[in-house]
């Protein structure tokens, strides 16, 4: 099992490579990307920013939780964190198990948990320049800074 | 005692990357939080958790002087 | 979309940029791949047979129901054929999507109506020489073949 | 009418790639499959499902000379 927050590109076939064994059935992988519209905006990139020591540990946890819930073979999970460009992705999940459902099960867990939990916020940029940091506990509203 | 606060995105953008609040001996998360929302009187910020040593702390728990603490705003990754 | 019975080695890399859109939140790729043991007797590879033209017309249907139902961006699939080793991949499912529940959804049905439907068969070579058809509808109970 | 079957994975082991059935004009799919398994009588092969045209068809459906028909034993792709 491994997780880790980077500042550079991530390689979805290399964690995909990381959790191959002939122990398991099933291999998922999730990419989380920038999209160009958002809650009806138009983007143009976003900046992510992450409470580094926190966000580390707070992901490692998730990463346990979740291969000892499922029983996982492996997992892997990359969080980038900087400035984004559209289509960049922004999260890498990579999983493997003995049998496909769990395999599924596990990757739901991983993002949906990541999403709630761990210390990582952004930054959109949109197309009339303005920036705004995402609250996603106000959908659709303006987030956060004065 | 006087507390050193990480803040991070919205919260930094309006008072700084960390802040300094002076709480009582035996204050409690909750404590801290209205110290440091006393800076930010008057701005608009989503309510945010607290963080003690890297993980989130209950509004009831006591801080100390060797803690590392942060305000974590809604949280938006992956 | 798109979707084939192939004959060589499949590579998911390339599945996974052929559904890349900066339309899409999120991109999941699933990957069958071939086990060491199964129902507790030791594998050592897999033939994959098929009915072409019936799989193919099948596959691209259950490809086109699960992009019209999630609502789906894109939606790639190739399933091999052949003899497979350990460790190999047998099919590749890449979906991209919107919204990453949607995308998780997606994988889910195309796998599950893949394996119910689409007329492929797997013949697993065992540690001990023998060879046998797997007969999901018999689980755990020597299959088939006179 | 003389039909040709297609025969798949057990089903082909056991009888060959296809095989030569005659059945009586308005024959139903589960004419066509009765006389399949008759030239398999005695033997253990796992129950099928019918395709006409490529697609998976009901027992009642009627077959005609230029269908093409096969057995599909229990599938396991994926």
């Amino acid at each position: 099992m491994r997780s880790a927050i980077v500042d550079r590109p991530l390689d979805p076939t290399v964690l995909l490579a990381e959790v191959a064994s002939t122990a398991s059935g099933a291999s998922t992988l999730f990419v989380g990307t920038v999209r160009r519209v958002n809650a009806g905006r138009e983007v143009t990139g976003i900046d992510y920013t992450a409470y580094g020591a926190m966000a580390e540990r707070e992901l490692a946890a998730i990463v346990a939780e979740a291969a000892a819930r499922f029983g996982c073979e492996q997992v892997v999970v990359e969080h980038r964190i900087g400035t984004l460009t559209l289509g960049e992705a922004s999260i890498v999940i990579a999983v493997s198990h003995a049998r496909r459902a769990a395999a599924m099960d596990a990757q739901r867990y991983l993002i949906e948990e990541i999403k709630r939990r761990v210390p990582v916020w952004k930054r959109e940029h949109y197309a009339d320049g303005t920036r705004e940091w995402v609250d996603p506990t106000r959908p659709h509203a303006t987030a956060g800074a004065p | 005692m006087n507390l050193t606060v990480l803040l991070f995105a919205s919260w930094a953008d309006a008072l700084g990357s960390s802040v300094q609040v002076e709480v009582p001996v035996g204050a409690r998360v909750a404590d801290v939080l209205a110290s440091v929302s006393a800076l930010a009187v008057g701005r608009v910020l989503p309510k945010p958790m607290v963080a003690v040593n890297h993980r989130y702390a209950r509004a009831d728990a006591t801080v100390s002087l060797s803690d590392e603490i942060a305000i974590i705003p809604p949280v938006a990754g992956g």
